[in-house]
């Protein structure tokens, strides 16, 4: 047990390691990817939150990402950069204060149903920006500057500068990773744990659930809406695309192929699939039809992700492998 | 709007909600009795609407190619249950969503390989190509109104076939309790290929049938899968009676929607979805209830 | 009178047309233990549905020390002071059995807010799950994956899970159902124990350990409450030999 | 500026992606990267690749060179995706460092390609989205256009219908920009004119449930129609109109797209269906002619409208090149060129406008078989306003 926490300790200061030195020796394009699969790892982490810990299976998880990229677009002022901290600060209440609305009401439903209210209230969200003139309609909008993080006169980095950025983007990306692991330790991760394993328990024991599933639906909305400004100010983009729900169901693979109820595996799982994409569409126009048949694969073969395969392939090993 | 107008466009909904029956049905029939929740449905929609495209070219009719077309949908629909969805019934609905979703990417692409990019039209029938005129200006195709007849005799032929046969019988055993049905020596293994050949089956006719009215193109299948999602859920999952109703309360709610409030009308379906659910959070027409 | 905890007044459950308990009535007493008795079917369930707040009641209301509960959901009596256990096995199979009993514990002080505390560090939390692991003698198997224990010692968790709650009423559905005849002993020894502090209502099918243990017996037939009285009464009572107990079983 | 070629070697365990190899590249000036940005996959695949057709039957008929430049291809397939389009750009500007980034049918998609070629002053030809803003608000130095903006074609439409006589005019589209972009300029024209918009409808993308609209139409009963739709959309649309019994009482006109490349799907319904767009079948000049030989010989099948405007997205880069004689070091040069450039277009001869958008004619057609013959010019050398466009 020790020996194994040891290890996994020590891989992950060698992937961290390896995250901060990449800049150095990347090219820009490759640090860039990079710096997109941080930031759909966070987006990754938050819905796993609700699917792998809460057993809350969301189709409707962009609308947080995609509310916030568009708040940072919208306060930004047209010829300026805006202030870092302010328009983070204000995307991310922005997202939570929606997810809390929508799971107000979405949170009385279960299963399939549950799937669909949360594909529903996406598509909402989709249709406002899409046929409103709000956030420059089915076109989007530009974020012309990178905002600013000053702090009064003082500005300790600059995101204009792409690998400061990326480190901007990895220590977030660190933040949350160590933020969630210990939520996910503390008395309101295990009650969401608990309500995973079995909801009606939990409510007998005397944990008023709801409430529970609403607070982990604002939080991974409101760390959906982080990775959103990420996104935002990292491709300085928005469209009403981000927050369809293909790329709900985009997320949701994330969290599935890299292996549910674990944050590293959300984050492998973002890397993986961008990583697949990537590989896929150099091969072929028809990268899709590859890329289904991983989905296929991992769904039929590999229940558990990619995080469960050390422990499958040492079991094949144990069990003196296939031939035997 | 006046009285005339009221009228034509309560039409227009009754006769889009039968067509949204229509693609739903299938949904909802898989759904119910198997548990399965398969996103690859409107996919099987789009290859409908191919296949009435490819047949209709090949034997000159669009009546040949629904004879040709629905027992073929149903043998590859029993090949793809034995060779694909036998391995869901134990899964979550989570995997099956993934599942479905990767056949979705598999079928889009193999339509792409196989006939290409291009939309095409299928020409109707003779004897239903033509129009009846409502007033001066406005007609009413015939083809439309042959639809609704369709589906309405395909609403009441489930009905029979659920309530009254003996396989009905067996479909509303297998829905209920799985292993009790195994215990009385019915095959569920048979029950669950003829239920999903059926759904695959329906989903196809909607496509043939929808195919004369519509385009025939890459991604036909996406709308129609949400839609249909939509009106079963509505419904209330597994009920054939409250497929019906929610694809008549979606058809009236796009067509009034798109009249009385133009601003709105993108997300007036989902706006009636969530309505209901907040309401009922099981649909309107819960099994078993 | 603060020792009754749970009072039922003339409970009445439908579904549809059908009556699954009409105006059943009982009370709970601190220090006393109370057996609901009844065919399958008769209502048990119902009944002890509606006093843990899983169903609510259609007419009828239930005081817990003189309070108006009726209103309250399940969550909300857990916390108020009635625990409750299940007639099949209701624990988290893929815990640890601390775990399970932690969890329990944690309810009684959720702290919620505290998102960056570790759980495992919350003493009182954890003194209390290992005294209840040590109150039904499950210490032993603390590291244990729940699901891995025997049918015997999930019941045991099941009802140590209740006792992490505090709780001073206890609803225990059937806990011996299942059991060997020693587990089943031992449970009755422990039933006996909790019995001084708190009030218990048991539904049992096991008649020998009900009449063995209980100080009140309540019967239930077609959703209507028969009898109640003590167990001597009940023996006696001649339309409950009628009804359910059948005249072998006594003279037996 | 050397080529790298990068290997994409992942770490699953860590999710590492580490940068590989740096080859040295072959000499610059010898050869011009170009990066074709289209859609490969989804619905507007076909466009992408009769656009691909083009470029390419360009620089094939110059012995696969443009400018006396050897060309060679980078190609990203943007699946009409905006949410991926500022990476699938970054992959061609960054990744594969081309010279010029050529680009793309989906206006947001478009955008965002823009956004990305102003952040790195990459050279970025339009071959086909019509957003008013890439010539517009957002037009730069280094962004041209070689098809249209949504406003011009329709703005064409509407001296077209005054002279006909119409006055009362109901508009259909999909909420979109594109949709709206175009309706607006259709607008413009007709009421300039005096002539009246008793509605503007809309529906939302890509909705093709048109019957609640027909009947509205009938009950507006105006003296013509006029809509903006393309592909699938546009033939249900034709389709529909016709079965409703309108096409006789209130005619249906539209931008152009209405019926490129769907006639035949729509089996005869747009028979007669008279549009205005930048290309039309049948044009009486020889350059279009050899075009349309050209195109039939290389591909086996005709050219359309989005083949033209990738083989004069080809032109136009050629025209950048020589005007710099192969140094394609000399950015502002061959910016220079292009925008003094004459494109000898198969659609007949454009100019470029100070804010990078064809000056053309765009012509009345009307539809015939399969095929949309030109009628007349409807509208000379129309420039698009430019509205916002301040050139740096």
């Amino acid at each position: 047990m020790t020996i194994k926490t040891h290890t996994a300790g020590i891989a992950q200061a060698v992937v961290l390691a390896a995250l901060a030195a990449y800049p150095l020796v990347g090219s820009e394009f490759y640090v860039e990817m990079v710096a997109k699969v941080l930031v759909l790892g966070i987006f990754a982490m938050s819905l796993d939150l609700l699917v792998g810990f809460t057993g809350l299976v969301s189709l409707g998880h962009s609308a947080y990402f995609g509310v916030a990229a568009y708040a940072v677009a919208l306060i930004a002022p047209e010829f300026a950069p805006a202030n870092l901290w302010f328009v983070l600060g204000a995307a991310v209440l922005i997202s939570a204060a929606v997810a809390l609305g929508i799971g107000l009401l979405v949170l009385r439903t279960r299963g399939i149903y549950f799937i669909m209210v949360t594909l529903a209230f996406t598509q909402m969200a989709f249709f406002l920006f899409h046929d409103t003139a709000l956030g420059g309609g089915s076109d989007g909008i530009y974020l012309n500057f990178r905002p600013e993080p000053r702090i009064g006169g003082w500005m300790p980095f600059d995101l204009a500068e792409g690998s400061q950025l990326y480190y901007f983007i990895l220590a977030v990306a660190v933040l949350v990773f160590v933020g969630i692991k210990r939520v996910l330790r503390s008395p309101f991760g295990r009650v969401l744990v608990g309500i995973k394993s079995n909801e009606h328990r939990m409510r007998s024991l005397g944990y008023s659930t709801f409430n529970y599933k609403l607070g982990a639906f604002v939080l991974a909305g409101a760390l959906a809406g982080l990775a959103g400004v990420l996104y935002a100010v990292l491709f300085g983009f928005v469209t009403p695309e981000l927050l369809s729900w293909h790329e709900s169901g985009h997320v949701l693979m994330m969290v599935i192929l890299g292996g549910m109820g674990s944050p590293v595996g959300a984050v492998l799982g973002a890397g993986a699939m961008v990583a697949l994409e990537e590989a896929f569409s150099l091969l072929t126009t028809h990268w899709q039809l590859l890329m289904g048949g991983v989905i296929l694969a991992v769904v039929l073969f590999l229940p558990g992700g990619l995080i469960a395969l050390p422990g499958r392939m040492r079991q094949l090993i144990k069990s003196g492998g296939p031939h035997e | 709007m006046d009285i005339f107008s009221f009228l034509v466009q309560t039409l227009n909904a009754v006769q889009y909600g039968l067509l949204l029956f229509l693609v739903a049905s299938g949904l909802t029939l898989v759904f119910g009795i198997m548990g399965i929740i398969n996103l690859a449905h409107g996919s099987f929609y789009m290859a409908g609407a191919y296949l009435a495209f490819g047949l209709t070219s090949a034997t000159g009719s669009l009546v040949w190619a629904i004879v040709l077309g629905v027992p073929l949908a149903m043998l590859v629909g029993a090949a793809l249950e034995a060779l694909l969805f036998v391995h869901l019934y134990k899964r979550d609905h989570l995997e099956q969503v993934l599942l479905t979703y990767g056949l979705i990417l598999i079928f889009e692409e193999l339509r792409s390989l196989i006939v290409g990019n291009d939309v095409h039209g299928v020409a109707m029938p003779d004897f239903l190509a033509g129009s009846i005129p409502l007033n001066d200006t406005l007609s009413y195709p015939v083809y439309r109104l042959a639809i609704s007849a369709v589906c309405v005799v395909l609403a009441i032929g489930l009905y029979f076939l659920i309530q009254r046969t003996r396989l009905g019988m067996m479909i509303r055993a297998g829905s209920h309790d799985r292993d009790m049905v195994q215990a009385l020596g019915i095959n569920i293994t048979v029950i669950y290929r003829v239920v999903f050949a059926l759904g695959v089956a329906m989903a196809a006719l909607a496509g043939m049938l929808a195919a004369p009215i519509s385009s025939v193109g890459p991604n036909m299948g996406g709308q129609v899968l949400i839609l249909s999602f939509v009106v079963v859920v509505i419904g209330g999952i597994g009920s054939v009676w409250g497929a019906l109703l929610g694809a008549l309360l979606i058809g009236f709610a796009d067509t009034f929607g798109k009249v009385i409030l133009p601003e709105f009308a993108g997300a007036m379906v989902y706006l009636v979805m969530a309505a209901v659910l907040l309401w009922r959070p099981e649909g309107l027409l819960k099994k078993g209830a | 009178m603060s020792d009754q905890l749970l009072v039922a007044d003339k409970l009445t459950r439908r579904f549809g047309g059908l009556s699954a308990n009409e105006a059943v009535s009982l009370t709970l007493t601190r220090g006393r233990l109370h057996a609901l008795l009844g065919p399958n079917g008769a209502g048990k369930s119902t009944c002890i549905n509606m006093l843990s707040g899983d169903l609510p009641p259609s007419e009828g209301r239930i005081y817990y020390q003189g309070r108006d509960i009726t209103a309250l959901d399940a969550p909300q009596r857990s916390r108020v002071g009635i625990g409750r256990s299940y007639q099949r096995t209701n624990i988290f199979p893929g815990f640890t059995v601390l775990e399970n009993c932690r969890l329990a514990a944690q309810s009684r002080h959720q702290r919620a807010w505290r998102l960056f505390a570790n759980a495992l560090g919350l003493r009182d939390t954890l003194d209390k799950a290992h005294a209840v692991m040590a109150e039904v003698g499950l210490e032993a198997q603390a590291n244990r994956i729940a699901g891995t224990l025997s049918h015997g010692e999930q019941r045991q968790l099941e009802i140590a899970m209740v006792l992490a709650t505090d709780a001073d009423v206890l609803l225990l559905d059937e806990p011996l159902a299942g059991m060997g005849s020693e587990e089943a002993s031992r449970m009755v020894g422990l039933l006996d124990t909790l019995r001084r502090s708190r009030a218990i209502l048991l539904v049992e099918h096991d008649m020998d350990a009900v009449f063995a243990v209980a100080d009140e017996i309540t019967v239930l037939v077609n959703g209507q409450l028969l009898a109640t009285g003590t167990p001597a009464q009940i023996r006696s009572n001649h339309e409950v030999q009628q009804a359910y107990l059948g005249e072998e079983a006594f003279h037996a | 500026m050397n080529n790298r070629i990068h290997k994409l070697t992942v770490a699953l365990a860590g999710a590492v992606a580490l940068g590989g190899a740096t080859l040295p590249a072959a000499h610059a000036a010898e050869k011009i990267k170009v990066g074709l940005m289209l859609p490969a996959t989804g619905t507007y695949a076909k466009l992408g690749t009769a656009i691909t057709n083009g470029f390419k039957l360009y620089v094939d008929e110059n012995g696969g060179k443009i400018g006396g430049l050897d060309v060679e291809y980078a190609v990203v397939d943007d699946e009409s995706d905006p949410a991926k389009a500022t990476e699938n750009a970054n992959k061609l500007v960054k990744r594969d460092e081309v010279d010029v980034l050529v680009g793309t049918v989906h206006s947001g998609v478009a955008m965002a390609m823009a956004k990305v070629a102003r952040g790195t002053k990459t050279l970025m030809i339009v071959p086909n989205a019509g957003a008013d803003e890439l010539t517009g608000p957002l037009c730069a130095p280094n962004v041209f256009r070689t098809s249209f903006s949504n406003w011009q074609p329709s703005y064409a439409m509407g001296p077209v219908l005054l002279e006909k006589g119409i006055k009362k005019v109901v508009t259909l589209t999909w909420k979109y920009s594109a949709g709206l972009q175009a309706i607006d300029g259709f607008k413009e024209s007709f009421t300039a004119g005096g002539g009246q918009i008793v509605k503007e409808l809309t529906l939302p993308f890509p909705n093709t449930e048109f019957q609640p609209y027909l009947t509205e139409i009938a009950a507006l009963k105006p003296d013509a129609v006029f809509v903006f739709f393309a592909g699938g959309g546009a033939v249900k649309l034709v389709k529909d109109y016709a079965a409703a019994g309108l096409k006789d009482s209130i005619p249906l006109y539209g931008s152009g797209f209405l019926t490129d490349g769907t006639l035949a799907a729509m089996g005869g319904a747009g028979e007669g269906l008279e549009t205005t767009l930048q290309y039309a079948d049948g044009l009486d000049n020889a350059r279009d002619q050899a075009f349309r030989g050209g195109y039939a010989k290389a591909y086996g099948s005709a050219p359309d409208v989005y083949a033209v405007q990738g083989y004069d997205a080809a032109q136009l880069l050629a025209a950048g090149v020589s005007a710099v004689k192969g140094k394609i070091e000399d950015r502002k040069g061959m910016i220079t060129g292009m925008e003094a450039a004459k494109i000898d277009s198969p659609r007949g001869a454009f100019s470029i406008s100070a804010a990078h958008n064809p000056v053309q004619d765009i012509y009345l057609r009307k539809a015939q078989g399969e095929l949309n013959p030109a009628v007349k010019v409807a509208a000379k050398a129309l420039a698009d306003p430019a509205r916002g466009c301040r050139m740096q």
